[in-house]
């Protein structure tokens, strides 16, 4: 059971890093804004709820799990709310007045 | 090792402040380059934790303590100097000229 | 070892504890209570201030050794220490009479009558100053560095406000660049508490004391050290923030600013260099100390003559002054060995420090009395003010006797003591640079005088401000001090560390 | 090896963002490189084995100052301030060589530090007892070096002081800071409304695990001010005019407290600051939660700065 | 396993790190922002991962107050963004 759950971790844990890997890569290499933005979208909040889902089985409790899930709700409101401003930010830049 | 390498790096950064400090021309710049310093500072000074681990705690809990009162105080003291800042360009609305 | 010093309590330790902990109280309880509660609160707690700083020196004098207290009973290097010395009894003395005397003087400019709404200037003026004497009785007394750090900040944040009390563009500035210098400052001073903690494992001064060595951790901690504290004491090179943020102050608040906010990173240096490391062999370093004070005397002089502004005047004389406070630095390291000479530089330094916050204070409240009663601080038309405010101008050439050095005065006094030290030790050539600073200092004030005693327009009609009095009452303090029997400064030889280590032949 | 990549990594991204920071020609490039700096000396704290450090950096380092150094970019963009002429080339180079030559200074005196490394720990542990408390570094802050706190303190009390003192003309005893509008819908309304709740909750948890574990007064009350700021900065939560004797009170009473406990240790016990036996966990939470309340109070207020011009009643 | 979750810690660190690139060379202000909340969340990432592997509950509770102040940190970044302040 244990192997099971530490196999699940993993294979979360690395998938996640996966996502971080490809958003990072497309920051750097995509041609323009709005195409990084996507990039960076996904890979931020999958890869971080990717890691967080693997290392649920490894809280060892209720609290700690449910810190785990805060950690992650609070990160995506935080992308929800950047998300926009990035948006306005790369237009205004993309075509000045 | 790991403390020595953060100590280092803190001596940088010190260096690296206290050049922004003395060199650069902008007011707020000025005030980052500050807090860089005190980063760099606060840095040399867990290094000196990290050293004196011991009794079972990861570093010394006495240089850990005085770093934490003195973020807070750095923190105090950029306010002020921002708001000080703040206050000079509200003053300044139409030409500034140094004395 | 060295059973010199020691760190037990001792009997009268509460009252050091009670000189920070009052003044630090009526700053926190200023905020809820208002401007017109601060303002009467500071003035109740005047008295209090001065009997603990006498009953201080009249306890330190009896016992012939510093009064100790450990707060919260935790020892050093894990706790920290109360620890006051003459130095610190003497200094506490002074810095009580000169915050009373600005106290009384200020209740006119920023006092607040029953029943008129709160101003911003009275209630930030009586919470800085009351955060400023608890910073500097902290510095006093504190034993370990990092406190002592606090206890800058604490200054540091108490002054700049101060100095752009009146809000305008100017002081602005001025509060900006003091800021940024009292900070830089600050950081490297605790630079250097770390690395001194990463050698030794203590920051008691006492302690550390007994344990520091010539390595490069020391020599480096405390050359950062020394840097900061001279960038906070405004010697020359470092002095640039100083002449705006003085003369663009209150006089209340420059009174305070040039007399005791300045000698309080002077009085760390004096604790850093012959506390911390007393024996480690520095004549080198304290003749480039000297050398930039030298600098100060001559060039601060200098440019006070040079000043149209008698404000800025004043405030180019204390860049000139402190620089007589750092010729004590090679003089006693010369005489370690020998410790009457030691004794006599030692009490020429702080004699000086405390005669120019006397002479100082008195003459920034005369000059601002003058410049409100004129309108104007020009020099250059000051002709008959010396027939309109007689008093200011006697407290400017009082307090200015006793900056030049002439006897009987206290600034005279400690000038003697150092151009002997001097000779004594064969390094003349500071004599000289005493003679010169006051010769120079006296052509600044004779200046003044002069032109303010010819006959002219005068600006003000009528009777002089009461509170020339009090200014006065400061410059004669200054003056006194050259009467006292020398003997009356055994008071600060106690407690000197570099008598327990270095000084013993 | 992991560790050391680690560090290496670390290390050498806190030294790109400095330079970049101290290169940047716009402050509000600058401020970003700040903010990215805090984060990652957060993480180089932990490293050095100091959560109760990373905690606090996080909170206050690339929180609270990365949030008044924003706003302060953009302020100032909006009115500049006539900067001092930059130094030319020539001195600008020598005041590099000079600041290396610091650094350099710096790096010998700490590889020159004595081996094994004087240190307080095993003193710390052996009193630890006594304290009443589990974590160390709040043992320091509490009872050894009880009056650092308290000062620190005070000095948090003088900075709100200090801030209103810089109050412009006809704005005395008016609300603090700029005016915010209120921000009806969108994210940041969804945000404003959803976090404080769940802020203070955490706060509060940290605060409680700071006796016996990293946390405590400072990064609870940082963590709470920015709930407060961030209320505020949506237009939902107005904070009291400054003239509120209520709000001057919440600022000093956490200081005040610990000033009132310290003489009594004095008179109970004969040392300014000793706990009264029996008592020290009682006084010691006591003074933890109201230093935490009145922190968070004069933080907030030391970032949303003193009242504008207008007194908008 | 913990080995491992120090590994994973270490390549997200090192991913982030290399984002900084980006803060470093912009071009624009979207981009440094971008940037910064990808170091944000790869900080809180680490975090996470160490807490784990390395048994310091602790270390949670400071992934909690990053996530946190970072969602403040966002909302003044959208409150205090070059353009929206010049309105005022």
């Amino acid at each position: 059971m244990s192997l099971l759950l530490d196999g699940f971790t993993l294979v979360a844990v690395f998938a996640g890093i996966l996502f971080f890997v490809a958003g990072t890569a497309g920051l750097l290499r995509f041609p323009d804004t709005s195409s990084r933005l996507h990039a960076l979208t996904k890979a931020d909040h999958l890869g971080l709820g990717l890691i967080v889902l693997g290392l649920l089985p490894q809280a060892g409790g209720v609290l700690p799990a449910l810190k785990l899930l805060v950690i992650w709700a609070l990160a995506l409101l935080a992308g929800a709310t950047v998300g926009p401003l990035i948006a306005r930010l790369a237009r205004e830049e993309d075509a000045p007045p | 090792m790991s403390a020595t390498l953060y100590g280092l790096l803190g001596a940088a950064l010190v260096g690296i402040g206290l050049f922004g400090l003395l060199a650069r021309p902008s007011p707020l710049l000025r005030i980052l380059a500050f807090n860089l310093l005190g980063g760099g500072v606060f840095l040399v000074f867990g290094a000196v934790a990290r050293r004196g681990a011991g009794a079972g705690f990861p570093g010394d809990p006495v240089p850990q303590a005085i770093i934490l009162t003195g973020i807070v105080v750095a923190f105090a003291a950029t306010t002020l100097a921002v708001m000080l800042l703040l206050r000079l360009s509200a003053e300044g609305e139409g030409r500034s000229d140094p004395p | 070892m060295t059973a010199a010093v020691t760190l037990a309590p001792t009997p009268w330790g509460m009252l050091p504890v009670l000189a920070v902990v009052l003044p630090v109280a009526g700053m926190v309880a200023a905020l809820p209570l208002g401007a017109r509660g601060a303002e009467r609160l500071t003035l109740a707690l005047v008295p209090f201030g001065l009997l603990i700083a006498l009953g201080m020196a009249a306890a330190t004098y009896a016992s012939g050794a510093p009064l100790v207290h450990l707060l919260g009973h935790w020892a050093p290097p894990l706790g920290l220490a109360f620890r006051a010395d003459g130095l610190s009894a003497a200094m506490m003395l002074t810095a009580a009479i000169v915050i009373g005397a600005v106290a009384l003087f200020a209740r006119a400019g920023f006092g607040t009558p029953a029943g008129a709404p709160e101003r911003r200037e009275a209630l930030s003026f009586w919470a800085l100053l009351l955060a400023l004497w608890g910073g500097i009785n902290l510095v006093l007394v504190a034993d370990d560095l990092f406190t002592l750090y606090v206890a800058l900040e604490l200054l540091s944040f108490a002054a700049v406000p101060l100095v752009c009390l009146d809000g305008g563009r100017a002081t602005l500035e001025a509060a900006l660049r003091y800021l940024m210098f009292a900070l830089l400052g600050s950081v490297l001073y605790l630079l250097g508490v770390a690395l001194l903690y990463g050698a030794y494992g203590t920051l008691d001064i006492v302690l550390l004391s007994e344990r520091t060595r010539a390595i490069p951790a020391t020599i480096v901690a405390v050359a950062l050290m020394t840097a900061g504290l001279l960038a906070k004491t405004a010697l020359l090179p470092l002095h640039l923030w100083l002449p705006p943020a003085h003369s663009g102050a209150p006089a209340a608040a420059s009174a305070v600013l040039s007399a005791l906010v300045v000698k309080g990173s002077f009085v760390l240096l004096v604790r850093l260099w012959f506390g911390v490391m007393p024996g480690l062999p520095v004549p080198a370093a304290a003749q480039i100390l000297a050398g930039l004070g030298a600098a100060a005397i001559i060039l601060g002089s200098a440019a006070a003559l040079a000043q149209a502004r008698l404000k800025l005047l004043v405030a180019y004389s204390t860049v000139a002054q402190i620089g007589y406070l750092f010729l004590m630095f090679p003089l006693l390291a010369a005489a370690l060995g020998t410790p009457e000479d030691a004794a006599r530089a030692w009490t020429g330094g702080v004699l000086q420090a405390v005669s120019h916050a006397f002479a100082k204070a008195a003459m920034f409240l005369a000059v601002g009395l003058m410049a409100k009663g004129l309108g104007h601080d020009r020099i250059a038309d000051l002709a008959g003010a010396g027939r309109a405010m007689p008093l200011c101008l006697l407290t400017f050439g009082l307090a200015g006797l006793s900056l030049m050095g002439v006897p009987p005065s206290g600034g005279f006094a400690a000038k003697w003591l150092l151009l002997t030290s001097a000779i004594e030790a064969g390094q003349w050539w500071w004599a000289l640079v005493i003679l010169g600073g006051g010769l120079l200092t006296g052509a600044y004030v004779y200046r003044v005088l002069a032109t303010a005693l010819t006959a002219g327009p005068g600006g003000a009609t009528g009777r002089e401000d009461s509170r020339a009095w009090i200014a006065l009452g400061l410059a004669l303090i200054s003056v006194a001090l050259g009467f006292l029997p020398l003997g009356a400064f055994g008071l600060v030889q106690i407690g000197r560390l570099d008598l327990a280590v270095g000084g013993v032949p | 090896m992991t560790g050391l990549l680690a560090d290496l990594a670390i290390g050498a991204a806190i030294l790109a963002l400095a330079a970049g920071m101290v290169a940047a020609r716009s402050a509000f490039t600058a401020t970003a490189f700040f903010i990215a700096y805090g984060l990652l000396l957060g993480l180089a704290w932990v490293r050095l084995g100091a959560v109760d450090i990373a905690l606090t950096e996080a909170a206050i380092g690339a929180g609270l100052s990365g949030v008044l150094l924003l706003t302060a970019a953009a302020r100032l963009a909006a009115r500049p301030v006539a900067t001092e002429r930059a130094p030319g080339p020539l001195l600008t180079a020598l005041i590099a060589l000079c600041c290396a030559a610091v650094a350099v200074a710096i790096g010998a005196a700490i590889l020159s530090l004595p081996e094994p490394t004087p240190s307080l720990a095993a003193e710390v542990a052996a009193n630890l007892p006594a304290t009443a408390l589990g974590n160390p570094v709040a043992g320091v802050l509490m009872s050894y070096r009880a009056l650092d706190t308290l000062l620190e303190s005070a000095v948090v009390v003088l900075a709100v002081v200090g801030v209103w003192s810089l109050t412009p003309p006809g704005g005395w005893g008016g609300f603090p800071g700029p005016f915010h509008l209120r921000v009806e819908s969108g994210p940041l309304a969804l945000l404003a409304r959803l976090l404080p709740p769940i802020g203070i909750v955490i706060a509060l948890h940290i605060l409680w695990v700071g006796k016996d574990a990293p946390g405590g007064k400072f990064q609870a009350a940082a963590i709470l001010a920015a709930m407060w700021l961030l209320a505020w900065m949506a237009g939902l939560a107005t904070p009291p005019r400054i003239a509120s004797r209520r709000l001057r009170f919440a600022v000093s009473a956490g200081a005040g407290l610990f000033l009132a406990i310290g003489v009594a240790g004095a008179l109970a016990e004969g040392a300014f600051l000793a706990y009264p036996a029996g008592w020290t966990k009682a006084l010691v939470l006591a003074v933890e939660f109201a230093l935490t309340a009145s922190i968070a109070v004069a933080l907030a207020l030391l970032v949303m700065g003193p009242p504008e011009e207008e007194d908008r009643a | 396993m913990a080995e491992l979750l120090q590994l994973a810690a270490l390549l997200v660190l090192l991913t982030v790190a290399a984002g900084l690139l980006r803060i470093l060379r912009g071009p624009g202000a979207a981009d440094r922002v971008m940037a910064a909340q990808l170091l944000g969340t790869g900080g809180i990432a680490v975090l996470v991962l160490l807490a784990a592997a390395t048994a310091t509950p602790a270390l949670l509770d400071a992934a909690l107050t990053l996530a946190l102040l970072a969602a403040f940190a966002a909302v003044a970044l959208v409150v205090a963004a070059p353009g929206r302040a010049s309105r005022r």
